[in-house]
């Protein structure tokens, strides 16, 4: 293969680091990593989760020092002290993981620390940060009120709230660290549109996503890190195969997709006429033993809600959720697991992980019932046993069972996430954006593993939005639109098409669609 | 109408207190008046005993029964009360005003040095001893401190008092009781000056199983008339809080028919020990 | 995706947190109407509203300052210690040393400002939890007035004018039929100024944003340690004014008293809305709540309650003043 | 990237955790070794060292009860009146009632444990945060206490045996050259007991789970609410215990007595090493925690250091030992 780094034209890159290395307690998380960014290009940084591509650009950001290499700054060594100071540099960062003040509106948030002001300096100037704001939003063609509070948004939306505060400075180097992974095609075109813009500003952009199409559609180069290491960079033409066997270090096959004739099997679980005010309005849907339906739709759709009202997270106005076909009163996510379902969450960090436990410890957390002595005693011999296995059969990186769940990257903690539901072996699974943030080996594995949970006789739902992932997994699709099932498409018939003019039916279109 | 006479305390959970309330309940009984009694809860809240006053003037009562937590503080509502033609009765600490009719008190600087005098006699005039105050601040805990050191530097030249301490609850003056006989192994005596201080000396000095150590405490209550019996203290000053109660009730009906009063009703205190517990002059002024 | 919702003066007025501040007041009200019925020839008096509004004054200021460390999601321990060594060395710059009055005061406020900036920078500097820091403060405060007082009280009865700070009344001498007493007057002139400190300027901003994500505040390049000094620091300075306004209530300072006070102070600052975690919070939620508590306790006092059922009767006020306020807060 | 290692029982001594703990332990002794240099005949004897260990032995109970509050990120402000409150109903059943020694034990920890209950089912059932739902229930004990006794302490003069429960000592009969009272041998045992509970069993696994992510608990499927009431039960049955010592010890329920206590309690958690946000925790550490204040405290008396400048050092000290523990974990 062609290797970039040594021949590239003579510029000066605007960034480049040389045997940078980093350690944290039991991981070396970089060891002698070399990078560069020169103006005017995206240059995507891939590889396998806990790569070490965050911690990277946590170090160019000033959020972490590193412990040695060397730094430059257009060929100037600089020590990058802090995030204040990175910004001074004209270094910007959107963070893989968000970081908004909940209880500040979302022009608060982008201004933080650069409010205008008014009386002589003394007061905050809100009518002109409010403008600023708009003004920010129509140049992002983000329809958003500047004076919602972030709280109240999506995780899709606050991840633009996120955007957008990155792209309110002037910056030369701008960090993207998955700023795409709660995105919708649309608004992945919209960002994809303004980065074309920056780079031919001369800004330098680093690109990290698991999305492999979106380098293709977007990066100049590619740098591929594996282990803490950097493998090479190519350019972005590069076969991706090719790409994905540096990252891996080997070819992964591509599954076909199979689907099982599930129409006989028992139904395990029926939803009827789920109402909550305006966000679930009059669902139904039923899932068979072996099925896999997926939920498809735009963010903000209702999917999530419907998740977790069926898993009793909220309360419902109305409706009534069936199991085996016996009714079931779900008021508490307690009741789901007992009634046999689990759910994994689209927020990890808030809802899916006990971050500051161990790894075996949120393994073995829905089932611990099942790993005690005398109800009561923990049995640390069976804990040990079955965590270990999971560590095993999802290759989840980490020095130990008894490492800390927050220092895991954010693949492994998702894989975390997964493994203590096929612990606790629920026969009903909600899986909600399930492969968010996780390479593309993985996602293969994780594919892989629900294609055959299914097969083992278990009703699964699948809410992504990824649509290459409904539709390569779903044996049915369902699609909602503003809180409403708009649509239901067989499997062997659903393309990016179809779902996508289901997912726009608005109300005001076309009367409400339910056929199922 | 209804005579009602407020009494705003310096607390209300010591047994001191309850003694002094019981003895205004008398008093409301004999002259068919209505009391109430209320304290803050330590004797550190000067502002919250002046809200507690002016609530009880906001009652528009007929006369107001006050024991100072602070000799000055309470001065402006006093002016009002006399504005208002509120007869005020103060007992236990008095006030630096000549605003209240009358005060019932102990002299608790003179009842400190007969604690210093019986406390010397028993060690023969001579050695160390220590002091288990009640707090910093009080007037009667600095009262009580101050008459006790003045009458030792005064008169016993040969005894040393080696430590100060503030007891606070009975446990800390347990506590403090014990690392007293830890640190002074010569130590001979300890004031303690009011009923936790002295309950707690005894306490630590059992726990710590010392003996020839001479405890003298103040106040009375079930617990230090118990340890007095078995010899753990030697003997204590007690006051008279059940008159000092009467009398201020008394003083206030008198005040509101127009009798003349002295500036001071001296209520008196007491040395009591083992041999005159059961006299009828000292068990009237005991209690439990 | 909902269209941006322009928010006029009407809509917000209507809000959710306006509705729940007017529902808080509405409980404000209740109890008050309650213990009017109950006793109106004692309660319903001027003179006794005088003297809520008077005893609201010292817990009032400290719950002001309280409200702006809770916020951050802080904590502070000391506030009663501070504001009793705030007016400790009141006394020692106006009546120990002589200096002028006006000198004085300022001095015991900066001594106030030190002391929380100390506090603030034990919290930022050494990494201890505020709980920790503000409860070594809180010792280390009490010592240092017992200390510098040798235990006794000082006395401010020779300074000219002192006791007027809180006790004068200069709307009295406008308007002789209000004689609204100085330190009412300035407890509301410093929940203006700290309503819009909290709202209209940077420090305020701040604050929200310290305690809705500490770590969002510092990527976003903000100087985390320096405000949150600088949070305490002015806290520091309030508990200084209501060191002054206790010292001139009682005409002296009083150097053990305080402790206890800082629970006082938080209750009333939970029950006006501010939220223990962090991030929300009001100063005309935390006067109603400093009112409520006043209210209740004066009342029950009126009523001649029992001082024990007192205590029960304020527990259960306390829990169920809270728990109502989140039934407001889910239903919005 | 490293494997997945293999912790031996020689690594995990090793490990930066053991480490801490080691190292809080190395301040102990610290503190110990600067007192028996400055004093060694008062301080450096056996009867002193008794003295220390009886000295912790309600606020080490204590602190072992609001440890497992802390660990679920709660704060537990009612313990030490909630301790008064069981000594007091010890009194009633065993002195007021005539009710049998180990019925009236049983009855007062079962009362302590319900007072738990009810702080637990007004944090979850009203929502009502702890710091406040814990307020609330202080002073409402604390009226209780005093109601139920009419501010009268009760006196177990008559009861047989029962100074002996903190007093006594088994062991001394046994080897009657080390006469630790019973009261010492009950905390370790709780200590003991505790520790099993907290590392070995699920109650200990969801104490901890709850502090560390409440919602992704929930979420698990587990009954947070339940698993919160059990825990603030279960911290109450043991102030219950801490009753029982204060009760024997003194021979007499004190009604009055019992507030701060919460505050050293919860001082000695911090300085042992458990977080105030929860997640993070040791028995041993709360003891290690409790020693240090008492050997401080103790020593500073023994060696008659005027207590305003005991206030002083006790402040800074707890700021400097919680300093010191960040240190060591920064440092791991
Ligand atoms: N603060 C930390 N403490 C300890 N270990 C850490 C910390 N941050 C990251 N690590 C470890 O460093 C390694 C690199 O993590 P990093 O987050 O950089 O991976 P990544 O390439 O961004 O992965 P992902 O694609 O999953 O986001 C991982 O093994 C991770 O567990
Ligand atoms: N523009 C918006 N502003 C604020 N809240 C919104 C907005 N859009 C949607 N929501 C909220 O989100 C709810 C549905 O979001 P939900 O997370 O269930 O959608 P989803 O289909 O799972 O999409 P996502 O990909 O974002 O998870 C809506 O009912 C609404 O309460
Ligand atoms: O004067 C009172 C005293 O006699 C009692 O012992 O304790 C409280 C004191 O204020
Ligand atoms: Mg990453
Ligand atoms: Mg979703």
């Amino acid at each position: 293969m062609t290797s970039l780094s040594s021949q590239g034209p003579a510029v000066t890159p605007l960034i480049s680091v040389e045997n940078l290395s980093k350690s944290f307690p039991g991981v070396k998380a970089l060891d002698k990593v070399r990078f560069d960014l020169r103006p005017g290009e995206v240059h995507a940084l891939m590889g396998e989760n806990g790569a070490g591509k965050s911690t990277l650009m946590k170090i160019l950001a000033g959020v972490y020092r590193k412990d040695s290499g060397e730094v430059r700054l257009d060929g100037e060594p600089v020590e990058i002290e802090s995030p204040a100071h990175a910004q001074s540099l004209a270094i910007g960062i959107i963070h893989q993981e968000l970081h908004l003040m909940a209880h500040l509106t979302a022009a608060q948030n982008i201004f933080l620390g650069r409010e205008p002001r008014k009386a002589a300096g003394l007061l905050l100037d809100e009518d002109q940060l409010n403008r600023d704001t708009q003004a920010l939003f129509d140049r992002l063609h983000l329809v958003l009120a500047p004076t919602t509070p972030v709280g109240e948004l999506t995780v899709a939306r606050q991840q633009m709230v996120e955007i957008a505060k990155a792209l309110s400075f002037k910056t030369r180097v701008l960090i993207m660290d998955e700023p795409t992974a709660a995105l919708n095609n649309a608004e992945i075109g919209e960002l994809f549109r303004i980065i074309r813009q920056l780079r031919s500003e001369g800004v330098g952009i680093v690109y990290i996503s698991h999305k492999m199409d979106e380098i293709q559609r977007i990066a100049d180069r590619v740098t591929v890190m594996r282990d803490g290491a950097t493998i090479d960079t190519v350019p972005a033409d590069t076969p991706m195969a090719q790409v994905i066997a540096m990252m891996v270090g080997r070819y992964l096959e591509h599954a076909d997709k199979h689907i099982p004739d599930t129409s006989a099997n028992e139904v395990l679980l029926e939803a009827r006429g789920l109402t909550r005010g305006r966000a679930i309005r009059d669902v139904s849907f039923s899932v068979r033993r072996g099925e896999i339906v997926g939920f498809a739709g735009l963010m903000g759709a209702g999917r999530t809600e419907v998740a977790r009202a069926v898993f009793g997270a909220d309360p419902l106005d109305a409706g009534e959720i069936f199991v085996r076909g016996q009714h079931v009163r779900i008021r508490s996510p307690q009741d789901a697991v007992r009634a046999g379902m689990g759910y994994l969450s689209e927020d990890r960090k808030h809802f899916g992980l006990a971050t500051g436990m161990d790894v075996e410890s949120n393994i073995t957390l829905p089932s611990l019932k099942r790993w005690l002595k005398w109800g009561m005693f923990l049995n640390r011999a069976a804990i040990h046993q079955v965590s270990q296995q999971m560590v095993e059969k999802l290759r989840i990186k980490t020095p130990s069972l008894t490492q800390t769940a927050r220092l895991l990257s954010g693949g492994n903690q998702q894989k975390v996430v997964i493994a203590k539901w096929l612990v606790q072996d629920c026969d009903i699974l909600i899986f909600d954006e399930p492969t968010r943030g996780i390479d593309v080996g993985a996602k293969s594995e994780i594919y892989k593993l629900l294609i055959d949970l299914a097969a083992q006789g278990r009703a699964i739902v699948v809410i992504s939005s990824e649509l290459p992932e409904v539709l390569q997994l779903s044996h049915r699709v369902l699609v909602m639109c503003e809180g409403r099932i708009t649509g239901e498409v067989p499997g062997s018939e659903a393309t990016q098409e179809n779902l996508m003019a289901l997912a726009t039916r608005r109300e005001a279109a076309t009367a409400p669609v339910t056929e199922h | 109408q209804e005579i009602y006479i407020p009494l705003v305390s310096k607390g209300f959970q010591h047994q001191f207190w309850q003694a002094v309330k019981q003895g205004a309940d008398q008093a409301g009984k004999d002259y068919k008046v209505r009391v109430t009694f209320e304290g803050p809860e330590t004797e550190q809240q000067v502002d919250k005993q002046i809200d507690m006053l002016s609530a009880a003037m906001a009652k528009k009562p007929s006369a107001i029964g006050f024991a100072a937590l602070d000799s000055k503080a309470a001065i402006p509502l006093l002016r009002k009360a006399k504005a208002a033609n509120i007869p005020v009765i103060a007992f236990d600490s008095g006030v630096d005003s000549d605003i209240p009719v009358t005060t019932a008190t102990t002299n608790n600087l003179a009842a400190a040095a007969l604690a210093a005098d019986k406390l010397a006699e028993k060690i023969g005039g001579e050695g160390e001893v220590a002091v288990i105050a009640h707090d910093q601040t009080s007037r009667t805990g600095v009262d009580r401190r101050d008459g006790f050191l003045n009458q030792i530097k005064a008169k016993y030249p040969k005894i040393k008092v080696v430590d100060v301490q503030y007891g606070g609850d009975q446990l800390k003056s347990a506590e403090i009781a014990k690392t007293l006989v830890q640190a002074h192994p010569k130590l001979k005596g300890i004031f303690g000056t009011n009923e936790p201080g002295a309950i707690g000396a005894g306490k630590g000095i059992k726990e710590a199983k010392k003996s020839g150590i001479v405890i003298i405490g103040f106040d009375s209550g079930k617990a230090q008339k118990d340890m007095i019996n078995d010899g753990t203290i030697a003997g204590s000053i007690t006051q008279n809080p059940v008159g000092i109660g009467y009398k201020t009730v008394e003083a206030a009906v008198k005040t509101l028919k127009g009798e003349k009063l002295p500036t001071i009703i001296d209520t008196g205190f007491y040395y009591y020990d083992k041999s005159n517990m059961s006299d009828p002059q000292i068990s009237a002024v005991l209690y439990d | 995706m909902t269209p941006p919702a322009k928010s006029s003066w009407l809509s917000r007025l209507a809000s959710a947190q306006a509705k729940q501040k007017l529902l808080a007041f509405a409980s404000l009200i209740a109890l008050i109407v309650v213990f009017s019925v109950l006793k109106p020839e004692a309660f319903m008096t001027q003179d006794n509203f005088i003297g809520i509004l008077q005893s609201t004054t010292v817990i009032g200021v400290l719950a002001i300052a309280s409200t702006f460390v809770i916020i951050t999601s802080g904590i502070d321990l000391s506030v009663g210690v501070l504001m009793t060594f705030c007016a400790v060395m009141a006394g020692v710059f106006i009546v120990n040393l002589g200096l002028p009055l006006p000198l004085g005061i300022v001095l015991a406020l900066a001594m106030g400002a030190l002391s929380g900036c100390v506090s603030g920078l034990v919290i930022t500097k050494l990494k201890v939890p505020p709980f920790i820091a503000t409860l070594g403060m809180m010792m280390l405060l009490k010592g240092l007035s017992l200390l510098i007082t040798q235990t006794r009280p000082i006395y401010f009865s020779d300074v000219e004018g002192f006791d007027q700070i809180a006790l004068g009344s200069l709307i009295g001498e406008v308007f002789p039929s209000l004689p609204i007493p100085n330190g009412v007057l300035i407890m509301f002139v410093v929940a203006v100024v700290c309503a819009v400190v909290l709202n209209k300027t940077a420090l305020g901003r701040y604050t929200f944003a310290l305690g809705s994500n500490e770590e969002a505040v510092r990527l976003s390049g903000v100087n985390v340690d320096r405000w949150k000094v600088i949070v305490y620091t002015f806290a520091g300075t309030i508990c200084g004014i209501a060191g002054l306004l206790i010292a001139s209530r009682l005409n002296s300072a009083q150097p053990a008293l305080g402790q206890g006070y800082e629970l006082d102070a938080i209750a009333a600052v939970v029950i006006g809305g501010t939220s223990l975690s962090g991030g929300v919070g009001t100063i005309l939620g935390t006067l109603i709540g400093a009112f409520i508590m006043s209210v209740l306790i004066n009342g029950l006092r009126i009523m001649s309650v029992a001082q024990e059922w007192q205590m029960v009767l304020t527990g259960l006020i306390i829990i169920l003043a809270v728990y109502t306020d989140n039934l407001r807060r889910n239903k919005k």
